[in-house]
């Protein structure tokens, strides 16, 4: 069994609307050291044992469906579990 | 009666809630923005829907770290009214003015209809003039109603008799125990995810939600005219 | 005149032709070379581009627009301006305007539908009106496919996603299912909002010397070159060249809106526009040359949310969320409050000129120097050459056959079940339409009605077009398209007041295409002269193909109304035991591009339905009178699947009730027939008589029951029995059950 | 300059529809072995130099702000950047 955690953020260029309105309103109440804040989806993927190549699996599902390759880009760590 | 609108970046129903205090209900009514810092004056606060903060990051997160919100917090402790609904039902929980919180819906989507509510308890500030048990039609709109809470507050809401209002029939969004909206232990802050100010007028949407207004009013005249 | 040190020169751009990668044309460039005097740098190639792309200027579409009517006396605002204007009395008027936003939604499904409504709302409130509602027209392939549901769903939650986030009622629309969308969906959206005459802005750049100023979101480098994408066909590697695709924020527009309408209510206001289609480039050289001014800007003060951006990518970035406005000299500190109290923006970044240039300086120099009219006026104008392409004749010369129908419930249900005709709930139901508690009639019925507070009329609103009947024959579904939507405000108990389009087509440059658009055009002006309902306002998109196979040609209406009196809402259930039910107008064998061709043969061919606009005309006008007069209880057109399936949905909403009818006439027709001009009316029994009055080629079909039941006979006897419930739950049941099955 | 990586998520009590629904689609086009999706928060917050202790600083951000600790749990990672 394998434990996967997948990174997925918005590309640089892309508009971040949530992490720049986070970022704001941190700064409002008093943290103004926070310069920056981009908001991503953090997930934790339980893998069974499996014949398939597990790397392979994974970069597939990521592709396919678990981000928009248009706007985001992820990454990922395979641990066992 | 004078109410107060709370308004933050992004909401959205404060004008619903405006003009049903004012145009339904027909007791005085002001907005009130989120730098204010004082709710003097006010004999009931209004937090209402919409989309605060664009529900950025989380539901009322941001909101509640408005400078309104400490007034209102006061506002609350000395026993006067607070009525949240949806966004504002948010806003209630992640200050800590009511426990729990609200999570995303079940089937994740965000949800616009009329549902069935029953009414459980008709004794607060908030319902005496609804008929216990009474099914009344009021719309929803919100993708995150979803109420969650631990076994043990669950228990306690149970035991004080803090849950206002239930889904009758379908729970539309999977909350716990079907509830709509709950009520503080010291009875006098209401949060919920239905829109009675939705509900003011037939024309557009019923009239079922304007009994909940009133019995503000009643509550609030009774002890007027009593002191 | 000075370049960035990695930018082409001006004689490198000429000479190895890197204006065509920006989509002009040698002749194209050409002119920009005459109208400049010398070659235009690379920044000023980049405004030539855009501003010259079918998207800003519609050079190929310019002569068609020319077919619409345009005025009225109810017309205070035609095109030309961010939204049109219609006069509704008491010194308010109507606000409106639909746009595509297709390619983008092709390639990122729910960013393209969400900016394309963030879109179409800034073209509103830049004319200073407060938005109350949003519909919008939708076109996919058939759901049978994982990246069709895909785009599907994603476009929905997208819509969703920004208006119920800027607190906008979604209150109405249509969506249709054809094969020809699947790798090119359509996705229109129409904002209307409401506004007092006095507060209606322009988006000029009047009295020299006033003060340009940028409010709104930060400048990245997204939809860099956004017109002219959407002004080429898709390919297969499209997708990969989109690399900065926008991104909409919808709490930023709610603040921008808020301190917009606070905005206009100052007289230190001169003009405001937004910066849509071409950002700053669009709004600068197009209020400019509407005021007949200059207008210069200094790019090092446009707020930046990248580093390191060119002047070209600054003018050319498709940025949402932003308004460039022009104050009076020496207000811009009033202005900057009502911003600030927003967090927003608001920069002064220029000044209004007497020279008629633009003129942009970045990094302290001049980087370009453009007379403003040569951008928003003196792009060229195509006639392009149209040929009637092959199919038309021959679904001309077709006779009007019955598709063979064996089993009439079957059938009914069959088309109850066809996505197009399907309930729409699984959509609606994701959509806020009761925000802001004006809603008189929310999605479900014909046209949704929205209240105008503190009077007692209401507004009613439709989005409309059969793109079969269009591509079938473009004339005549032109026609349709504009008297459909028109039966939809009739029913609700308005008067329509004019509409706005958005003409998806695909290639012009194919003269079958053109012609497609030409011809669709003539029906439409012909129906909106027939009907009072001038064309205020649209948009034009084109290049609608996917690797060559182009979409329907599907201009889509949009209509408002007006209803005089709240008294007079009409919606399409039943009401009431007993009711008589009502069948106005004449069923021919017609079901070229119908629902029940499509079902049975697997595709449409023929005639579309023909289309009588005096009889229509008049028959509208007796409708709305009877409904006036309050003697209907409730009002319905028919329109995909026929009689049947009109009477079917008057149903579905009622609880409890059902139909006993007796139609005339050979069965199939009877029931699926597409006929125009049709509706299907309850009337209370005791004013029947009145009601005929009024109506006169009104035919008693039957009455309203008490048994939910729906019981159809013909003149061989009965046709189709079932309770309301089994045709609601495949009516209901058919979208989400298409979405859950497998690819 | 600090970069900060903190990850929130769902605490283990409670459910969580959308790793459910991406479960879900998962298994339905081919990817068994996907025993389990738990779908969380990712955000990169970048702070400037400051005097104040950062780890005190991200600690009081997530508690006050950026997370909800009656549904959620939250870890950070604190680099240089
Ligand atoms: N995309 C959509 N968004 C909102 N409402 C929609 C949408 N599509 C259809 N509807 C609603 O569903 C109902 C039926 O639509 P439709 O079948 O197009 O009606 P009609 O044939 O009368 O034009 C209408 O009330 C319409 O507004
Ligand atoms: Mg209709």
């Amino acid at each position: 069994m394998k434990k996967v955690k997948i990174y997925v953020t918005l590309k640089e260029s892309i508009l971040d609307p949530q992490g720049s309105a986070v970022q704001g309103s941190l700064q409002k109440i008093g943290y103004n050291e926070v310069s920056d804040v981009r908001i991503g989806k953090y997930l934790e993927v339980t893998i069974s044992d499996t014949d398939r190549d597990v790397d392979t699996i994974v970069k597939e599902m990521c592709e396919k469906v678990l981000t928009n390759t248009v706007i985001e880009k992820y990454r990922y760590e395979i641990e066992e579990a | 009666m004078k109410f107060a609108v709370l308004v933050f970046p992004g909401s959205n129903c404060d004008i619903d809630m405006y003009h049903a205090i004012k145009d339904e209900l027909g007791e005085e009514v002001e907005y009130v923005w989120h730098t204010a810092t004082s709710l003097e004056g006010f004999d009931g606060v209004l937090v209402p829907g919409g989309f605060s903060y664009g529900d950025y990051l989380r539901c009322g997160a941001m909101a509640n770290q408005s400078n309104i919100m400490t007034a209102l917090k006061e506002f609350a402790g000395q026993g006067k009214p607070v009525l949240g609904v949806c966004n504002g039902f948010q806003i209630l929980t992640e200050a800590g003015l009511l426990p729990g919180a609200l999570i995303r819906n079940k089937n994740l989507k965000f949800m616009c209809r009329t549902v069935q509510l029953k009414v459980e308890n008709n004794n607060s500030l908030f319902t005496n003039q609804y008929e216990a048990g009474e099914v009344i039609n009021i719309p929803i709109a919100h993708g995150e109603g979803n109420y969650y809470c631990d076994e043990e507050t669950l228990t306690e809401l149970k035991a004080n008799n803090q849950i206002a209002f239930t889904y009758e029939g379908e729970n539309p969004n999977g909350s716990l125990a079907d509830i709509a909206g709950i009520i503080n232990k010291e009875g006098n802050v209401l949060g919920m995810m239905p829109h009675p100010e939705r509900a003011a007028n037939e024309i557009v949407g019923g009239a079922d939600g304007l009994k909940l207004f009133k019995s503000i009013v009643k509550q609030w005249r009774e002890q007027h005219v009593n002191n | 005149m000075s370049t960035t040190k990695f930018e082409p020169s001006p004689e490198q751009i000429k000479e190895q032709r890197l204006y065509a990668d920006m989509g002009m044309t040698d002749a194209e460039f050409d002119l920009a070379i005459e109208k400049l005097g010398r070659i235009p740098n690379w920044t000023e190639t980049g405004l030539f581009s855009v501003m010259w792309s079918e998207h800003c200027s519609y050079k190929k579409s310019k002569p068609v627009l020319r077919k619409f009517p345009t005025k009225g006396p109810q017309v205070l605002q035609g095109p030309g301006e961010g939204a049109g204007i219609v006069d509704i009395g008491d010194e308010q008027a109507v606000v409106f305007k639909m746009e595509s936003h297709n390619h983008p939604s092709a390639i990122e499904p729910y960013q393209g539908a969400a900016t394309g409504v963030g879109g179409i709302i800034r073209d509103v409130f830049s004319m200073g009106a407060r938005p109350i509602a949003m519909l919008n027209s939708l076109r996919f392939g058939e759901l049978k496919s994982a990246r069709g549901k895909y785009l599907f769903e994603e476009v929905v939650a997208g819509i969703a996603g920004y208006g119920n986030c800027i607190g906008i009622p979604t209150v109405g629309g249509e969506i249709g299912f054809d094969p020809c969308y699947e790798g090119n969906p359509l996705v229109n959206a129409m904002c209307v909002g409401l506004i007092d005459h006095k507060d209606i802005q322009k988006g000029v750049a009047a009295g020299v010397g006033n003060t340009v100023m940028y409010v709104g979101a930060k400048t990245g480098r997204d939809g860099i070159h956004g017109a002219t994408f959407s002004s080429e066909e898709l390919t297969e590697d499209t997708e990969e060249s989109r690399s900065a695709v926008q991104v909409g924020d919808p709490f930023m527009e709610k603040l921008l809106l808020e301190a917009c309408l606070e905005v206009v209510k100052s007289d230190a206001l001169v003009g405001i526009q937004d910066m849509g289609a071409a950002g700053l480039t669009s709004s600068s050289a197009e209020m400019a040359s509407k005021a007949g001014t200059g207008v210069e800007m200094n790019l090092d003060l446009v707020p930046q949310r990248e580093t390191n951006m060119t002047a070209y990518e600054m003018m050319l970035s498709e940025s949402q969320e932003r308004m460039l406005i022009v104050v009076k000299a020496g207000r811009e500190e009033e202005i900057k409050a009502i911003f600030d109290k927003y967090d927003l923006d608001a920069v002064a970044v220029g000044r209004v000129t007497d020279d008629k240039m633009l003129r942009l300086i970045h990094n302290g120099e001049v980087v370009a120097e453009v007379l403003a009219d040569a951008l928003a006026e003196d792009a060229p104008v195509y006639n392009m050459p149209d040929a009637e392409p092959a199919y038309f004749a021959e679904y001309q010369a077709m006779e009007n056959v019955e598709p063979k129908v064996v089993d009439y419930k079957e059938t009914l249900t069959a088309l109850l079940k066809a996505p197009t005709i399907a309930s729409k709930e699984w959509v609606y139901d994701q959509y806020d339409y009761q925000v802001r508690t004006n809603t008189v009639v929310a999605p479900g019925s014909d046209a949704a009605v929205l209240r105008v507070r503190g009077t007692n009329k209401g507004l009613a609103m439709t989005t409309d077009c059969n793109s079969r009947y269009i591509y079938l024959d473009p004339t005549t579904g032109g026609k349709i398209a504009v008297a459909e939507a028109a039966r939809n405000i009739v029913c609700s108990g308005g008067q329509p007041l004019a509409i706005t389009d958005c003409l998806n087509f695909g290639n012009p440059e194919r003269p079958e295409i053109f012609w497609q658009i030409q011809k669709s055009a003539d029906g439409i002006a012909e129906a909106c002269l027939a009907l009072d309902a001038p064309v205020i306002g649209g948009n034009v998109s084109m290049y609608n193909e996917r690797s060559g196979e182009a979409v329907y040609p599907t201009p889509t209406i949009g209509m408002v109304g007006l209803v005089k009196d709240l008294a007079h809402v009409t919606t399409q259930e039943v009401k009431a035991a007993g009711d008589v039910v009502y069948l106005i107008g004449e069923t021919k064998t017609e079901f070229g591009g119908s629902e029940l061709q499509k079902l049975v043969e697997g595709g449409i061919s023929g005639k579309a339905p023909s289309i009588d606009l005096t009889v229509e005309a008049a028959r509208q006008k007796a409708i709305l009178e009877a409904i006036q007069a309050g003697l209907v209880q409730s009002a319905h057109d028919v329109s995909e699947g026929g009689v049947a399936v009109a009477l079917a949905e008057k149903t579905f909403a009622a609880n409890g009730l059902g139909l006993d009818i007796t139609i005339p006439g050979s069965a199939t027709t009877a029931l699926f027939a597409e006929s125009q001009s049709r509706f299907v009316l309850t009337v209370k029994e005791e004013n029947a008589a009145a009601f005929e009055a009024f109506v006169k080629d009104a035919t008693k079909i039957g009455s309203v029951t008490a048994d939910a039941t729906i019981k159809i006979n013909g003149e061989t006897g009965l046709l189709v029995e079932g309770t309301v419930e089994e045709f609601r739950s495949a009516w209901k049941g058919a979208i989400p059950c298409l979405l859950k099955s497998e690819a």
